[in-house]
C-alpha cells in the first residue's frame, strides 16, 4: 500500500471487518478465511455462531436520516412492511446504545464531519448500511456540494440500491447485514486498547477500583 | 411458616429476576467488546464536536420543583399505609381517631402548598 | 460559548423574593443536524435560562446539493428528477411548478386531460405532505398511533400514485405540455375506493389530537405569530393561512384548472401550532373534495401536445417515420430549445407558494434557475417563534412548519 | 394592470429607472443600484402598490450568456469549458439581482432588477424593509458574492465558512469540491484497487473520469 497522504488512519473497524487475530498490527491482513471452522477451535466457533445470531436478530439502528430516503424509511418502520419483523425496530438516537448506522439520505459534504463523528463515537460491534444511492454513491448529484458516497468518509458494510429503495429492498439490505454478521468472527470481551490511543489514568471511584475497571 | 407462606411466590419473582439482570449484567460486559478511543469518550453533541463546560451551574428553579416534589411524594407515600389499615382500625374503634388524625396531616400539608402558590414558585416559566 | 452573567446589582435585598440575584450561567444546548426533532438537517444552538429559550441560532445547509449548479448543467427534462427531489414530501407538486414554467417561457398551453391529471396527483401529493406533516407532530409529541395511521393512509395513497406515476416518492411524472403516462384504465375507481378509508383514518387522528387535552395544552397558544409579521418573514401557505390572511395561489391566481372546482380555503385565527395543525387536517378533506369532482370531470383526449418540437413523439411514429426518429434524437441528444427569457412562476405547493425563477438563454439548457422555497423564509423565522418559550415547546413549532430540508437548502 | 404599475413607478423615480419590459406577463423595471432602497420602500408602503410579499430575490451570471454550448444529453455533457473561462468576460454588466415582489391585497407582481459589474458586486441591503430579506441576501452573498451593505451578519447561509469561491458563478466548475474530510482511499471499481488515476495519492473525487478537460498523461 503506497504511502497516500489522503490516506486517513482509520482504525481496524471490528464491527464489520472479521477481526484480524491482532488488532492494530498493519501487517496482519484481514484473511477472510475461507471455512471458518478449522480456523478456530470447537468451543470459539459455537461462541462466535451464538453471538452471531443473537447480535444478528437484535440490531438497534441509528437512523441517520437527511433526505427523501427518509420517506420510505418512515415507510419501512410503520405497520406495512414493518422492520420489527427482523428485530431492528427500535431506532436508538444515540451512538452509544445503536449497533447499526443506517446512512439514510445523501451525504453533503457539510455533513461528512458529522457523519464521521457520529460513526466514530459509535460503540463496537457496529455496522453501517448506506440506506439509498446517494448515500452508496452520490446518486445523481455529481456537483461541488455533494459527497460521492458515504463510503468515502466511513466504512460501509451494506448498500442498498434505490432512490428511494422501495421497503422490501431495505428489508432485503438487512437480511444480507444479518447473514453478514451471522458469518462474522465473533470473539467475547475483547479488551484491547486501540493502537494510537492511551487514555490518561481515568480517576477511578470506589466502585470501579473494586471491580477493577 | 405459614404465615410467610403468602410471600414464597412474590420470592421466587425476586429471586429469578435478579438472577435474569446480574445473567444479562454479566454476560454484557464479559461478551461485549471494548475499544475505547479518545473520540469515543467525548460527549455526544448530535455531530458536532461539544463547546462549553459540561457542568454548569443550573438554574435555581429546578431545585425548587424538585423540593416540593419530595414534600408532596412523602405525604402521599404516608396516606397509603394509612388507607390500607383504616378499615382494621375502624374495627379496634380507632377509625374517626386515625381520620381526623390524617385530616391534620393533610391540612398542614395543604397550609404549605398554598404558601407556595402564593409565593409564586410553581409557575415556572418566569 | 457560556456569556459571563452581568454582575447583580447591589439592590436592599428582600429575602421573600425569590431567585432574581441568583443569576445562574445561561445554559447553550445545540440541537445539532443529526437529530430526530430537527429532520437530521438543521442545527439550532439554543441558549437557555433555566428552561425558557432566550437565544436560537440556527444553521442550514448541511442538506444542500447544488440543485441550481446541477439543473444547469442538465437539459430541461433531465432537471425534473431534481425537482422531485426539493419537496420529497409532495413531489408532483414541485414537477408541476417547474413544468409550468417551462411552458410559460415556451408559450405553449398543456391538454386539457392532462391538466386535470395533474390536478389530480397533485391533490394526492398534498394529502401525502400534510398526512407526513401530521404524522410527525404526533410522533414528536409522543402519540406513535397518530404516526402509524398517518403512514397507513400516505401508504394506500402511494399505492395510487405508484399505478398512476409509476413511483412512490421520485415521481418526474410531468413532461412539457402534458404529463408521462395516461391513467391506466380502472385506476379512478381504484382511487374512488381507496379515498374514503383515507378520511376515515384522517378522521381518526382528528378525534385522537384535535379534542386531546394534552396535544391542545403543548400547541395552542404556541409559536404565535400575527398576520402582517407572517408577510413580513415571508409566510405563505398554511403557516400564514393560520394568522388569518386569506392567500392560496390557488384561488389567487387560478392557475391549470382549479377555477372549474369549487373548494373553500380553511383559515385559522390565532396565528399559533394548533392552528397549523388544524388547517392541515381540514385541507386534507378539502383536496379530497377536489379529487372527487376532477375525477367525475375528467375530459379524454390526448396526454401530451403533438407539436413534437416540445414532446417526445409516440413510439410508433418513432419506429415507423423518419421525422419521428429525427424528431425523437434531437429531443434526447440536444433537449428542447426553450425561446430567450426570464419568468417567475408560481404554484400553491403544500407548504406555501412555490415560485421557480426560470433564466433561458435559448439553448437546451436552462441558464440559470433558482427556487422560491415555502420553507426558507418560515424557517428564518423560527428563532422569533421560538423567543421566550420552553425547550419543550420548541419541538411542536418546528414541527408544525413543516420544513422539508431537500426544498429549504435545496 | 400590473403595466399601470410600472408608470407608476417609472413617474414616481424618473431618473432611477433605466428600463422597463415585460415578459409572458411578468412586469420588469431596472432600476439603479443608488435608488434601489428608495424604490422598493416606495413599492411596500404605497397604497396603490401594496407590495408587502417579498417572495425570492434571485441572482444571475450573464457570463457565458452567449457562449454556452448547446446542451448535451448526459450530465457529463460540455460544461462552460476552462479556455472560454479564461479571456476576460466580454458581458458588461455581468450580474443582476431580481427582487420578485408580490401584494397579496392587490393581487399584483413585480419584478425589480438592479444590473451590477463583474468588478464591483456592491449593492444596498434592504433587511430594513423586509425580515425576509435576511437570508436571501445571505443565500445570493454565499452563491454568487454579492457583498449588501448594511446586512447584520453577511455570512454563508448554505455552504461551510471554508469554502473558497462562490458555486453559482459560471466560472466554478461544476464538480469542484473542497472537502472536510480526508477521503479514504477507494478502489476504483473500473480501474481496480489503488488511488484513483489523475497522479498518485489522488483521490476519486478530485479527478475527472471520463471528463473532457484531464489531460491524458495523468493516467499512470
Amino acid at each position: 500500500m503506497s504511502e497516500n497522504p489522503h490516506r486517513l488512519t482509520v482504525l481496524k473497524p471490528e464491527g464489520n471487518v472479521p477481526e484480524s487475530h491482532q488488532i492494530g498490527d498493519e501487517a496482519a491482513i484481514p484473511v477472510l478465511v475461507t471455512r471458518l471452522g478449522e480456523s478456530i477451535g470447537f468451543f470459539e466457533k459455537n461462541l462466535s455462531n451464538a453471538l452471531g445470531w443473537a447480535r444478528k436478530n437484535s440490531i438497534f439502528q441509528y437512523p441517520f436520516v437527511t433526505a427523501c430516503c427518509g420517506m420510505e424509511y418512515m415507510s419501512a418502520m410503520a405497520g406495512r412492511y414493518d422492520i420489527a419483523r427482523f428485530g431492528a425496530e427500535f431506532p436508538r438516537f444515540s451512538p452509544r446504545q445503536a449497533d447499526l448506522l443506517m446512512i439514510v439520505g445523501t451525504i453533503n459534504v457539510k455533513q461528512s464531519p458529522v457523519l464521521k463523528l457520529v460513526y466514530e463515537q459509535m460503540t463496537e460491534p457496529k455496522w453501517v448500511m448506506a440506506f439509498g444511492v446517494c448515500a452508496s454513491s452520490g446518486g445523481f448529484y455529481d456537483n461541488y456540494a455533494t459527497m460521492q458516497g458515504a463510503d468515502r468518509v466511513i466504512p460501509v458494510d451494506v448498500y442498498v440500491p434505490g432512490c428511494p429503495p422501495r421497503p422490501e429492498q431495505v428489508l432485503d439490505g438487512l437480511k444480507i447485514l444479518q447473514d453478514k454478521i451471522q458469518h462474522q468472527l465473533h470473539r467475547a470481551a475483547t479488551l484491547e486498547r486501540a493502537p494510537d490511543v492511551e487514555l490518561e489514568t481515568k480517576k477511578r471511584s470506589f466502585l470501579g477500583k473494586l471491580l477493577g475497571k | 411458616m405459614d404465615y410467610l407462606s403468602p410471600y414464597i411466590p412474590v420470592l421466587v419473582l425476586l429471586l429469578i429476576t435478579g438472577v435474569l439482570c446480574l445473567a444479562i449484567g454479566v454476560l454484557a460486559t464479559v461478551l461485549g467488546p471494548r475499544r475505547i478511543t479518545r473520540i469515543k469518550e467525548t460527549s455526544f453533541e448530535c455531530g458536532t464536536p461539544s463547546t462549553g463546560a459540561g457542568h454548569q451551574r443550573h438554574s435555581v428553579k429546578f431545585y425548587l420543583v424538585a423540593l416540593l416534589f419530595i414534600v408532596f411524594d412523602i405525604e402521599s407515600v404516608f396516606i397509603y399505609p394509612w388507607g390500607a389499615l383504616l378499615r382494621d382500625l375502624q374495627v379496634e374503634g380507632f377509625g374517626w381517631f386515625a381520620y381526623f388524625e390524617m385530616l391534620s396531616f393533610m391540612a398542614t400539608l395543604a397550609i404549605g402548598l398554598l404558601y407556595v402558590w402564593r409565593k409564586g414558585a410553581l409557575e415556572f416559566s418566569t | 460559548m457560556t456569556e459571563p452573567t452581568e454582575p447583580a446589582a447591589p439592590v436592599p435585598h428582600d429575602p421573600l423574593t425569590f431567585d432574581e440575584d441568583l443569576l445562574s450561567a445561561p445554559m447553550t444546548v445545540n440541537l445539532g443536524p443529526s437529530h430526530p426533532a430537527m429532520h437530521g438537517v438543521v442545527r439550532l444552538v439554543v441558549t437557555l435560562n433555566g428552561e425558557t429559550i432566550t437565544k436560537a441560532i440556527p444553521e442550514i445547509g448541511f442538506l444542500h446539493r447544488g440543485f441550481s449548479k446541477s439543473s444547469e448543467n442538465s437539459t430541461w427534462h433531465q432537471v425534473l428528477p431534481y425537482t422531485d427531489r426539493l419537496n420529497y414530501v409532495s413531489p408532483l407538486l414541485n414537477n408541476t411548478g417547474y413544468i409550468m414554467g417551462v411552458e410559460k417561457l415556451i408559450g405553449i398551453k398543456c391538454t386539457e386531460r392532462a391538466e386535470y391529471l395533474r390536478v389530480l396527483g397533485g391533490e394526492i401529493c398534498r394529502i401525502c405532505d400534510h398526512l407526513t406533516c401530521i404524522g410527525a407532530i404526533g410522533l414528536e409529541l409522543g402519540a406513535y398511533t397518530v404516526f402509524l395511521y398517518a403512514i397507513e393512509a400516505r401508504e394506500l395513497l402511494w399505492d395510487r400514485i405508484a399505478e398512476l406515476c409509476g413511483a412512490r416518492v421520485t415521481l418526474s411524472w410531468t413532461r412539457v405540455s402534458g404529463v408521462a403516462n395516461d391513467m391506466p384504465h380502472g385506476w379512478d375507481q381504484l382511487l374512488r375506493d381507496c379515498l374514503p378509508r383515507v378520511l376515515e383514518l384522517t378522521d381518526e387522528i382528528d378525534t385522537l389530537l384535535s379534542a386531546n387535552r394534552i396535544f391542545i395544552d403543548r400547541t395552542r397558544d404556541v409559536g404565535v405569530i400575527s398576520g402582517d409579521e407572517a408577510i413580513d418573514w415571508g409566510f405563505t401557505g398554511p403557516c400564514l393561512r393560520a394568522t388569518g390572511v386569506n392567500y392560496d395561489v390557488r384561488k389567487a391566481h387560478p392557475y391549470s384548472v382549479y377555477d372549474r372546482f369549487d373548494f373553500s380555503i380553511p383559515l385559522g385565527s390565532h396565528g399559533d401550532t394548533y392552528d397549523r395543525y388544524i388547517l392541515r387536517i381540514e385541507e386534507i378533506r378539502q383536496s379530497h373534495r377536489i379529487l372527487l369532482q376532477a375525477l367525475d370531470q375528467m375530459p379524454p383526449g390526448p396526454i401530451v401536445t403533438d407539436d413534437w418540437r416540445y414532446a417526445l413523439p409516440p413510439k410508433e411514429d418513432v419506429f415507423n417515420s423518419i421525422e419521428g426518429v429525427m424528431a425523437h434524437f434531437k429531443l434526447i441528444m440536444e433537449g428542447i430549445h426553450v425561446p430567450e427569457g426570464e419568468v417567475y412562476v408560481y404554484t400553491e405547493g403544500a407548504n406555501g407558494e412555490l415560485g421557480f425563477h426560470i433564466v433561458s438563454n435559448g439553448k437546451g439548457k436552462p441558464y440559470a434557475i433558482q427556487v422560491r422555497a415555502p420553507g426558507l423564509p418560515i424557517l428564518s423565522a423560527l428563532p422569533r417563534l421560538i423567543q421566550g418559550h420552553a425547550v419543550a415547546d420548541l419541538i411542536p413549532i418546528f414541527d408544525s412548519i413543516n420544513m422539508i430540508g431537500g426544498e429549504v437548502e435545496q | 394592470m400590473s403595466q399601470a404599475l410600472v408608470d407608476l413607478v417609472r413617474e414616481k423615480f424618473p431618473e432611477a429607472v433605466t428600463g422597463s419590459h415585460s415578459h409572458r406577463g411578468d412586469e420588469v423595471v431596472i432600476v439603479r443600484r443608488e435608488d434601489l432602497v428608495e424604490v422598493i420602500r416606495f413599492l411596500r408602503d404605497d397604497p396603490q402598490a401594496d407590495m408587502k410579499l417579498l417572495r425570492q430575490i434571485a441572482g444571475v451570471d450573464l457570463l457565458t450568456w452567449r457562449t454556452e454550448m448547446t446542451g448535451g444529453g448526459s450530465l457529463a455533457s460540455i460544461e462552460a469549458p476552462e479556455y472560454a473561462l479564461q479571456k476576460t468576460p466580454q458581458v458588461e454588466p455581468r450580474f443582476y439581482v431580481a427582487y420578485n415582489l408580490y401584494s397579496i391585497t392587490r393581487h399584483h407582481a413585480l419584478r425589480v432588477r438592479v444590473e451590477l459589474r463583474s468588478d464591483d458586486v456592491k449593492l444596498p441591503s434592504i433587511h430594513s424593509l423586509y425580515k425576509t430579506a435576511d437570508w436571501w441576501e445571505r443565500y445570493l452573498y454565499d452563491m454568487f458574492g454579492f457583498e449588501f451593505e448594511g446586512h447584520p451578519n453577511l455570512q454563508r447561509l448554505l455552504l461551510y465558512p471554508e469554502f473558497q469561491g462562490h458555486p453559482l458563478r459560471k466560472d466554478y466548475p461544476v464538480r469542484k469540491r473542497q472537502l472536510l474530510v480526508p477521503e479514504l482511499d477507494f478502489p476504483d471499481l473500473i480501474r481496480g484497487p489503488g488511488p484513483g488515476p489523475g497522479g498518485a495519492g489522488l483521490p476519486m473525487s478530485q479527478t475527472h473520469v471520463g471528463r473532457h478537460n484531464v489531460d491524458p498523461d495523468a493516467y499512470d
